[in-house]
C-alpha cells in the first residue's frame, strides 16, 4: 500500500479542518466500527458554496479525501458540488491504493450528505436533487 | 522539543546490526560457494553454515541436527503446521488446536487445512491475552494431529503458557509446536526443559536479515518437505542455502540470546515509563497482561482516534510505530488480536504498538511522552467520534 | 605454470557482483523498513521493493503485477507446480508432463504428487540433451493440469524449445510452466512473445544473493499459496519481504539482461576453446548439443575417471568446477541428467561441467587446458578402470 | 557433507598409490557402475606385510580410504591386517561423511581381497581364513 506524496500532504496539512458554527448543512457519514467517519460542514450563499470545513476519524487516506474534497468544492455551485465524484478526489490526490479507493467515496458521500442536510433545512425534499446517500457496509 | 528519530517498531522488523552485517559481507562477494560444492569455497561455505546451525540450536537448547534453516517466519510455521498435518493425516488425525490470536501465518494455514478437510479448534485467549491451558487441554480430542500456540503475540506482547501446554501436549501424546518469532532473543528458551516438539523463529525480529528463518524439529519427527528438490537441510527444505543470511542469524541469535534478562532489565522500567505516561490520557487502556509480556512490548488503545493516522503524525515526528501488524497494514479490518481480548470495534482501531529495545535512550521515552499527547490531541479535535463522545452521544 | 584461481562453476552459483552489493547495502542498517510499515521507512523499503519487481518484469517482459517473490528457484518450481496442481485437481485435471531430466525442484515435486493422487509423464531426452516438442504433445492428456519444462538444463546446458512447447500447450489449453533458473540472462527470454505461463526464476545464478527468487504467474492465473500468512505478494506469498536481496535481484537481472548477446558473443568462443582442448583427450565426448546450449556451459565424460576426485584436484590447482549438479552432491548415483542422454553408469560418473561468464580470461583458458589433462592423466594413472580400458578389458 | 582435514591430506597426497608387479597378493573390489573400484596389492613376507600398494577408481573419500588403509597395515602381520576394520578407518581419516562410511569399508575388503588372494595363491582355501569378501551392493 502506498500513499502519494499528495495524499501525505494533505494528511499532514489538512485543509479545512474544524466546524462552521452556523453551518447551512451538516453531513455525517461512515461508523466508527469500520474506522471512518467524515463529518462536513458547509456555508452556502446563493447556490455557492462560500465555506467548507471538515472532521475526521479515519486513516490517512480519510483526512486527505476529506480536506481534498472540501477544497474542491469550496467556491463552486451546489450543482457542481453534486457532480463532484469519488473519482475526482482520488485522481486529485494522485491517486489511492486500491483498499483506500473506499475513503474517496466517503468523500464523496459526506459532500452529498451536507448538500442533502442543507436542502432539508430549506424545506426542499434533497431525494430528486441529491439522490439516496449510501452508507458503506459494513 | 527538538525533532528525533525514534524507532519503536522492533516487532515489525529490526535492522540488521553491524555484528551482523559484518559476519555476513565476506559471504556475497568472496565466500560465495554453493555450500553443496565439493571445492574449498563451497566446503567452507558448509562449514560456516554448520555454525550458524551449531549457534542456533545452542540459543534454543537444542540438538544442531534439529534445526532447518528456512526463508522466513512464515514458512517455519507454514512447514510445521501443514508437515505435521500429512504426516499424521495418514493416521487418520485431522484435527488441529491453535488459538485465535495467532499470528496470520499460523491462523492462514489452518484456515487452509480447513479447507482441505482439517478440522481445527481455535481456542480463546481472555481479557488479558493470556491462553489458560485447561482449555487447550479440553479442545485436544482422540484425533488431534498438533497443537500450535504461540509463544509471544506479537501485537500485545503477551507470553503464554508454553511449558504447561506443552506438558499438556505430551500427556495427550499430541504434538506441539510454538511460534516463537517475538520470543526468542527476548525470553529464555529451552526447547528441550520446555517439552517443545517445533518452535519457528525469524531472523529479522532479532538483527539479522529478513528472509531468513529456522524451524526447529525435535530428533524423532520425521516432518514431511514443504519445499522439495535438492539434498539441502538434510533434503528436508530444498534450496541453495542462503549463506550469509544463515551466518547473519547464527551470529544474530548468538547476540540476542547473551544478555535476555540484562536486556529485559533495561528494557522494562523504561518501557513501564511510556505506559504509565500515555495512560495518563484520558480514555486509554494497556492491551495485554502487564506482567507476562515482552520486555519491550507496550500496546495501548487510546479511543476516538483511528491508528493509522496516529501512526501517520507519529511518523512526521519521527516515531515509527505500529498498530496492529505490519503484515496486515492495508487491511481495513481492525487487529483480530484486539477484537480476541474483547475490544470493541472501534476501539481496536484506535491501538497504539510500541516495541522498544535496550538502546533507547531516557531522552527518547521523554521525547515519546511528549509527542504523544500533543498528537492525540491534534487527532481527536479533529474526530468527530471524539466529539461524540465528549457530549456523551453514542459512538456508532 | 603459475598457479591461478578461477571460478568455472557459474551455473552453481555466482558471486554477488560489487554493484548488486551496493543496492543492497543501504537496506541492512539504515533503509531497514518493513515494507508493509505505513512509516517513512516501511513506505520507501516497499517503494524499492516494487523498483526491483518493474525491473524484474521488464527483463521479461512481463507485467509488475504478475511477478511474486520468492526465497529461491526451489520455492518458485515446488509453488508453481504444487499451486497448479491444487488448481487443476477441483477440475479433476491430475496429470503432470514434465521432462526426464529436470532439476530436482521440479523432480521431486511432480514425484511428491504421484505420492498425492497425481499422475506424471516424463518426457524422454535426446541423446543430445533436447526435447522433441513432438513427445510433449503426445504427452498431453484430456486431464493435463500443467506442462514443466526447463528453459535450459543446468548440468549440460541445453536450451529446449520453449516457444514451440508454450504454442502446443496452448493449442492444447493447458497451463505451461518452466523453470528458467539457468536460462534467466543468459538467453532473450519474453514471456509474452513466447507464450509462457509461468517461469521460475533464482537470484544467485546471475550475481544477485542466494535465496531470493521470483515466480512469473500470466495474469488470470490464480495460484493458490505455498506458504500463508499475511499480505505480502499481493497476499500470495507471505513473510516480511527480503527487501535487500529483491534489491539486489532487481539490480542484477537488469545488470545481467542488459546485454546478453555481448555476453555470448565472448563467452562462446572461449567455451568453445574449451570444449574443444578439452575434447583432445582420448575417451571423452561433449554432453549435451553443441549449439543449442548456454553459451558458458560445457560438460564433457572423462572416460576411465570419477568426477568428485577430479573436482578435488581441480580445487587444488584452484579451478573450481562441477560433476552432476552442486545440490546432489553428495549423492552416490550418478547424474539422472548424464543417464537420460544415454550414458553408462561407469561414464556418467566422470563428467565434468564448467561453467564460465565473460570475466574470463585467455590466460583462464590456458591455464585451465593446461591443467585438466595433467589432472586426468594422474587420476588415470591411479585407476584400475583406466588400467582396463587400456588392457582392453571389460569394465564392469 | 564435509570432507576432514585428514581426508584432504590422504586425497591430496594419496600414500602408496600404484601397482607391486611381483605382488603376493592382489585384490579387487567394487564396480565402476557404483562409481567405486579399489585394487590392492600386498607383498608379505613371513606372516609380515612388508608393502602395500594400491590403485583407486573413485571419490575423494575412496581415495583417502584406499590410502589409509594401506598405511595402516604396512610393516604388520596378517593377523593384524585381517583386524582391520572400516571403522579404524574411519577414525583414523577423522571421520568421513554418512554417505561416504561404504568407501571404508570398500577399503576394508580390498585388503581382504587381497589377503584371500594371497592365501590362494599359497594353496590354502582362505574362506575359514579370510572369511567372506562382501562386494558393494548395486
Ligand atoms: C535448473 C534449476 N532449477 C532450480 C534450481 C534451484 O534454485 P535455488 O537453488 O535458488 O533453489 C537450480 C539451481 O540450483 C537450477 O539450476
Ligand atoms: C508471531 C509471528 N509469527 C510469524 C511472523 C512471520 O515472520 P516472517 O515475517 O519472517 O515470515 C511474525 C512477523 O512477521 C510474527 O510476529
Amino acid at each position: 500500500m502506498m500513499y502519494s506524496e499528495k495524499v501525505l500532504d494533505h494528511f499532514s496539512n489538512p485543509r479545512n479542518v474544524g466546524e462552521i458554527d452556523d453551518a447551512d448543512g451538516v453531513g455525517e457519514i461512515g461508523n466508527a466500527k469500520c474506522g471512518d467517519i467524515m463529518k462536513m460542514y458547509l456555508k452556502i450563499d446563493k447556490g455557492i458554496i462560500t465555506d467548507a470545513k471538515f472532521k475526521t476519524f479515519g486513516c490517512g487516506a480519510a483526512v486527505a479525501t476529506s480536506s481534498m474534497a472540501t477544497e474542491l468544492i469550496k467556491g463552486k455551485s451546489i450543482d457542481d458540488a453534486l457532480k463532484l465524484t469519488n473519482d475526482a478526489v482520488v485522481e486529485a490526490l494522485d491517486g489511492l491504493p486500491a483498499v483506500k479507493v473506499h475513503c474517496s467515496v466517503l468523500a464523496e458521500q459526506a459532500v452529498r450528505a451536507a448538500l442533502s442536510d442543507y436542502y432539508t433545512r430549506q424545506g426542499i425534499d434533497p431525494l430528486p436533487i441529491v439522490g439516496e446517500i449510501k452508507e458503506p457496509e459494513e | 522539543m527538538e525533532k528525533r528519530f525514534i524507532y519503536a517498531d522492533n516487532a515489525a522488523t529490526t535492522a540488521v546490526s553491524d555484528e551482523v552485517l559484518s559476519a555476513m559481507l565476506p559471504h556475497f562477494t568472496k565466500a560465495y560457494g554453493n555450500a553443496s560444492s565439493i571445492y574449498k569455497l563451497g566446503r567452507d561455505a558448509q562449514a560456516d553454515v554448520e555454525k550458524a546451525r551449531e549457534k542456533v540450536a545452542v540459543a534454543l537448547g537444542a540438538d544442531p541436527k534439529e534445526i532447518f534453516f528456512t526463508s522466513c517466519g512464515s514458512e517455519s510455521d507454514n512447514w510445521a503446521i501443514k508437515g505435521t498435518a500429512e504426516m499424521m493425516s495418514k493416521k487418520g488425525k485431522k484435527h488441529i488446536v491453535t488459538s485465535v490470536f495467532e499470528h496470520h501465518a499460523v491462523l492462514h494455514t489452518c484456515e487452509y487445512l480447513e479447507k482441505h478437510g482439517f478440522e481445527v479448534t481455535y481456542v480463546p485467549v481472555d481479557e488479558k491475552g493470556l491462553i489458560d491451558s485447561e482449555n487447550v487441554r479440553n479442545a485436544i480430542r482422540e484425533d488431534t494431529a498438533l497443537v500450535t500456540i504461540m509463544y509471544a503475540n506479537n501485537e500485545i506482547g503477551t507470553i503464554q503458557p508454553i511449558e504447561e501446554i506443552a506438558k499438556i501436549c505430551h500427556e495427550k501424546k499430541v504434538l506441539f509446536h510454538t511460534d516463537a518469532v517475538q520470543a526468542v532473543g527476548h525470553v529464555e528458551i529451552d526447547v528441550k526443559k520446555q517439552g517443545i516438539d517445533m518452535l519457528s523463529l525469524s531472523g529479522h525480529k532479532i538483527h539479522a536479515q529478513k528472509g531468513i528463518g529456522a524451524l526447529y524439529v525435535r530428533k524423532g519427527i520425521v516432518l514431511p518437505n514443504l519445499i522439495h528438490g535438492g539434498g539441502q537441510e538434510r533434503g528436508k527444505r530444498a534450496g541453495t542455502e542462503n549463506v550469509p543470511a544463515i551466518v547473519g542469524l547464527g551470529r544474530a541469535i548468538e547476540i540476542a540470546c547473551s544478555n535476555i534478562v540484562e536486556k529485559a532489565d533495561i528494557v522494562t522500567p523504561k518501557r513501564n515509563r511510556l505506559i504509565d505516561g500515555i495512560l495518563k490520557l484520558p480514555y486509554t487502556r494497556l492491551n495485554g497482561d502487564r506482567d507476562k509480556r515482552l520486555p519491550g512490548n507496550l500496546n495501548i488503545s487510546i479511543e476516538g482516534i483511528e491508528g493509522e493516522s496516529l501512526l501517520l503524525m507519529l511518523d512526521l515526528n519521527g516515531i515509527c510505530a505500529s498498530s496492529g501488524s505490519a503484515c496486515t497494514s492495508g487491511s481495513l479490518d481492525p487487529s483480530h488480536v484486539l477484537l480476541s481480548i474483547g475490544l470493541k470495534h472501534e476501539v481496536a482501531h484506535g491501538s497504539l504498538r510500541l516495541s522498544i529495545e535496550e538502546d533507547i535512550t531516557d531522552e527518547d521515552v521523554d521525547y515519546i511522552l511528549e509527542v504523544i499527547p500533543k498528537v492525540v490531541e491534534r487527532l481527536r479535535e479533529m474526530s468527530p467520534v471524539w466529539e461524540k463522545m465528549m457530549n456523551g452521544e453514542e459512538v456508532k
